[in-house]
């Protein structure tokens, strides 16, 4: 789960971090005001919506107090973000923060992250803030330094110092950012954070202020964290991945046409990608789960029926724990209910087999069984190809 | 032969007495596990058909020898089980558990890797040695066979799938492993592959990778380095879009890193035969066994 | 420093330990109205002073609410506690708790000390409470379970839970003592304890009582425990050990009547061997500290000679850090302030000793100087005996 | 040769530009250590007395190459240089600040041992090695000479007077050390006989112990065990009452343990000549040594 950036910063300055002076509203009125109470010549409005890049994309407006704050400002909240990030159906505007543009000496970059390979926060910094890390990375990578903790440890203050000093010399600065990093980790880690970061942290003079931030949550810890589920902005989501997920499925969607459902993850990227190999183009993924029940299978069948870009659906299913017939109960469940307009390819193997093959045969409904996998991924792709007259 | 687990293990079931800990310490037992007890405190006494259950670990291992054990604790609990059963001296611990909190996985990994112990997962179907009728796990037994290869992946059904491929194709399994779909995970493909090239009965691996994180890269470096035996090798998730989680916790490309082209890269660089069609995976396994 | 049993009790309370209903008074007449609000028939009455053994000593009552509480309460409240922990001299009475006195079905122990050897925090569990964990070590070593906590890793609940069930088969109160081995581990770990203890914890049908409690903080500590520093309760110190303290000196009184002044713990320790083996007795162990200044001397010396007891004054200083002329600066100072009515025996050593030796000399101050610490002793030793007419 | 510091040890102090940080920085220069470099964060590019005065202890290691490391840091903050310390790869790292709360050094240590590192103090007055002309602490290094006794001590004051006899008496010291009067150090005496018993140069060990823990009984077991040389202790506090912190924190009697007659007891046992009166050490070792 991701905040926004106006709730990130709320975050950073409760842990002592210094950010603008700002105000996020939610119309054009509200930002004029936000704007003259700055009692500040340069301004900025930043469109809030989930997504790096909001800048080359026109969600970020920095104006003097001069300029007709109330039109940009109507004419970002309007906006639907279209970024590298976002894919094609782009993101909702959901406020703007309206924030004094101050004085940048220098911009640097800090960032938290779980080293997945040793299990070691790790906390990254840059003199090249203002880019991304992974361009650091690329371009730079002499320039970017890094503390790993010992989640057992925490962050010990000499930690932070050290990384402090090969930012900066001066001490006023250093004392500064070693705080800061010492607050973005005790963020990282107190709310179960994927990623903690501010970039740019400017340099304005003798302060430092996080003039970006971006905190990213674990979705898989927010049951303890209440207070953070609770700034869950629905808006940001995709419609169908948000009403997958409340139906315990995990769904991403993608630009085909092919809708699939499988069970389990890796097999679930297997079929995407078997598919694509015999040139069809897949218009999600889908997992639905080991411990599915017949309910959960209805609703992922649902949710690819509803997808008025779907052709044709794919079934891949091996029974682990899910069994085939429940798999099988589920499907005809769901179409029994709604009728079916699409052709239907199923290629289900493992527990009770032959049990969720008798189900489908004997439901009467046009599902074609494949008992080859590449032969049914085959079928599939030209199905769709057919339908969509290519 | 096979690695981690063999007829000789001693295994207890933490959270034995909840319905996926009974259902799947049955079928272990039933696949020929050597199921010696269980533990759920407060339980001391009773009885799962037949397999005691124990207060603490530390009980369990004192009364039946358990040196390996499967975990299945909810999410929000099953660091402080995983630490129970280092503490208590199990020597490899399966997490079957999903959606574990990563924080909480590092943490207790800490102690897991300092007292030179093994986990498994989380997120794991968990280990199966056929030859030795020895199952630590849910997956459904019957489609393994004994025979010269050794599996590793990162993933459950598509396991499933590759191994019923090689069965069916007539290669059996020393051993096969998930490593888990979790960011952070305890035994990696580097752990399993040392493990196998010290393991006679192994003739060659079939490695199943996914999207996100480092493992595979890891892999090919240290097969590059110290492994012999053939690797045969399948990536899944070439299509998967960027900063999006695909069902696995772990299966994320960040940042442009992680992604399955530069992980097929990376292992046909040093000499993997990679297969691009999942469906291909056990011919081609046979043809470079032959 | 230590904790009253009320101060111990309402801080377990504050980590869900259930303690007896009742209440500190500080007079006999609210000892009286606490104990009929109790609305109990039985009654206990305990004298709040920083020692063991008050049972014993007469600081513990148990009542019927129609015994004359009242004329109970004022007895305790006037004693001056003497047990085998608090010397000859005894402890005030500073309070008197009132509280009820449960049925109890079983008395345990739960104690938590820091693992001198190993770093670890070290939770200690018997089923026989009730006597002193010391007692149980001699007489049923078997009786005493304990787990150590790895100070990073923190305690985890299978470890409360697992010492718990060696107590008890009932998960009732298997659960209600790994909650309270929690909340005391807790408690030393928040606050810096020496000694965290609940002793007895009674059974007291399905509920789990802390009838007494014991916890004791260190000092080293205190600086970062601003609010246990302010329980400190000084009417149970002894005063000169208090202003020794005040003045920044090591000071604990003893029995005998040779004043001692040394400089370090250990070499302090060794002087009062060496004055035993010549069959002397010191009134006091007296560490002046490495970085003593000539006030912090002069204290030193005021403290000796304020002490009615003292008959010879024995100054044994081997120079470090502290330079000998430093210390015969305080010493001259203190005497000439205020006179010399003792024979003062010194044997001083080490930085700037001949500086030292001709400050005494030039003093004209009747102080013995000698060069051989043994025979400054039996010197010491013998003046003393002398002077009691021994 | 002497043990933990010699003449190639490469010295700096945290908290050198602190009052007692110079001076004894200097004091131990004065006695022929190679004092390095210093470390206090802000000051990097200045200079106490020539010697340069870095920011971190790992600019401090990289520069000058140090591996050992006096602390001179106030109470409060100590824990962290300790662990600065290590994990910028200190071998020998010896804390003089005296008042560290027990839980901070007892959570640094543990750092410390898994690290492999050498703790002496806190709360000691350090290490000195007179015919490596090394000295790493506080004592006045005047009263100390070369020569084949090791000492090792719990106590400040009480070893200089030691020292001084065995000086006087014409016997010197191969390395003498405080363990600190903490009740939780890191060097123990177990830890430095194992060292002066693999050191040719040291043919006797002095050992001064006090009231409080049990680090005594544990010399005693060792010396019984794997201890040939002869040892001569001493042990302060038989008239400390129980209860009573005697000056230092560690030394105190608690619950009838940790005292006097006790450790006396056990070093007697296993064939250590225990000196009951003070001033008797040197003319005791001199016989022993003859």
């Amino acid at each position: 789960m991701n905040l926004h950036e106006f709730q990130s910063k709320r975050i950073l300055m409760e842990k002592g971090v210094n950010v603008p002076r700002g105000t996020v509203v939610y119309d054009a009125l509200e930002a004029l005001v936000a704007a003259r109470n700055l009692k500040t010549d340069k301004i900025v409005l930043k469109a809030q919506a989930h997504s790096g890049g909001r800048g080359k994309a026109g969600g970020i407006s920095v104006l003097s107090i001069d300029d007709d704050v109330k039109k940009v400002a109507e004419r970002i909240l309007q906006m639907t973000l279209v970024t590298n990030q976002t894919g094609p159906q782009g993101k909702p505007v959901s406020a703007l923060l309206v924030e004094e543009a101050p004085r940048i000496d220098a911009e640097l970059y800090l960032g938290v992250v779980l080293d997945r390979n040793h299990g070691e926060v790790t906390i990254m910094a840059s003199p090249a803030g203002g880019m991304d890390i992974e361009t650091i990375a690329r371009e730079a990578p002499e320039k970017i330094f890094t503390v790993k903790v010992n989640p057992l440890r925490g962050l010990c203050p000499f930690q932070a110092r050290a990384l402090a000093y090969k930012l900066t010399d001066k001490n006023i600065l250093a004392n500064q950012i070693a705080n800061a990093a010492k607050a973005l980790y005790d963020i990282f880690v107190g709310y179960d954070c994927t990623l903690a970061e501010i970039n740019p942290l400017v340099v304005s003079g003798e302060t430092l202020l996080a003039l970006d931030a971006k905190i990213n949550l674990d979705d898989h810890a927010l049951f303890r964290r209440p207070q953070m589920a609770a700034l869950r902005d629905r808006s940001q989501e995709d419609p169908v991945e948000l009403s997958a997920r409340l139906a315990g499925l995990s769904y991403i969607r993608l630009e085909g046409d092919i809708g699939c459902m499988v069970n389990g993850a890796g097999l679930a990227m297997a079929t995407l990608d078997l598919i694509s190999i015999h040139g069809g183009s897949p218009a999600n993924f889908l997992d639905v789960g080991g411990g599915a029940s017949e309910q959960v299978v209805a609703d992922a069948m649902n949710i690819l029926l509803d997808d008025k870009r779907v052709k044709v659906v794919f079934i891949n299913i091996f029974g682990g724990i899910l069994r085939c017939d429940v798999l099988a109960r589920g499907v005809i469940k769901a179409i029994k209910e709604r009728g079916l307009e699409l052709p239907v390819v199923a290629r289900i193997e493992g527990t009770n087999i032959d049990l969720g093959r008798k189900l489908f045969a004997d439901s009467g409904l046009p599902i074609q069984m494949m008992s080859s996998l590449d032969e049914a991924a085959q079928l599939v792709v030209a199905k769709a190809k057919e339908l969509s007259g290519n | 032969m096979a690695i981690l687990v063999n007829r000789e293990s001693r295994i207890i079931c933490q959270g034995i007495t909840g319905r996926n800990g009974t259902f799947h310490s049955l079928a272990c037992r039933d696949y020929g596990s050597n199921l010696v007890g269980g533990v759920t405190p407060g339980k001391k006494g009773a009885f799962v058909d037949g397999i005691p259950v124990f207060n603490t670990v530390e009980e369990a291992v004192q009364e039946t020898g358990a040196n390996v054990s499967l975990i299945f604790i909810p999410a929000a609990h099953a660091k402080d089980p995983i630490l129970e059963a280092v503490d208590a001296g199990i020597e490899v611990i399966v997490c079957i558990t999903e959606g574990i909190p990563p924080l909480d996985t590092a943490s207790a990994l800490f102690t897991v890797k300092e007292k030179g112990r093994v986990l498994v997962g989380p997120n794991t179907p968990g280990i199966i040695s056929p030859a030795e009728k020895c199952k630590v796990g849910i997956m459904p037994g019957y489609i393994h066979s004994p025979g010269p290869v050794g599996v590793i992946s990162r993933s459950g059904t598509l396991t499933y799938e590759v191994v019923d491929q090689l069965t069916k194709a007539g290669m059996g399994q020393s051993t096969c492993l998930g490593l888990g779909g979790d960011p952070v995970v305890g035994l990696s493909f580097v752990d399993c592959l040392r493990l196998f090239r010290d393991d006679p009965n192994t003739e060659a691996v079939v490695l199943i990778g996914e999207i996100g994180g480092s493992a595979e890269e890891q892999a090919a470096d240290f097969i590059k380095a110290e492994f012999q035996k053939p690797v045969i090798a399948y990536v899944a998730g070439r299509l998967a879009p960027p900063g999006k989680r695909m069902g696995h916790a772990g299966a994320i490309i960040s940042g442009g890193s992680g992604t399955a082209q530069g992980k097929i890269k990376a292992l046909k660089d040093v000499g993997v035969e990679v297969v691009e069609n999942l469906t291909k995976v056990g011919q081609v396994v046979r043809e470079v066994l032959k």
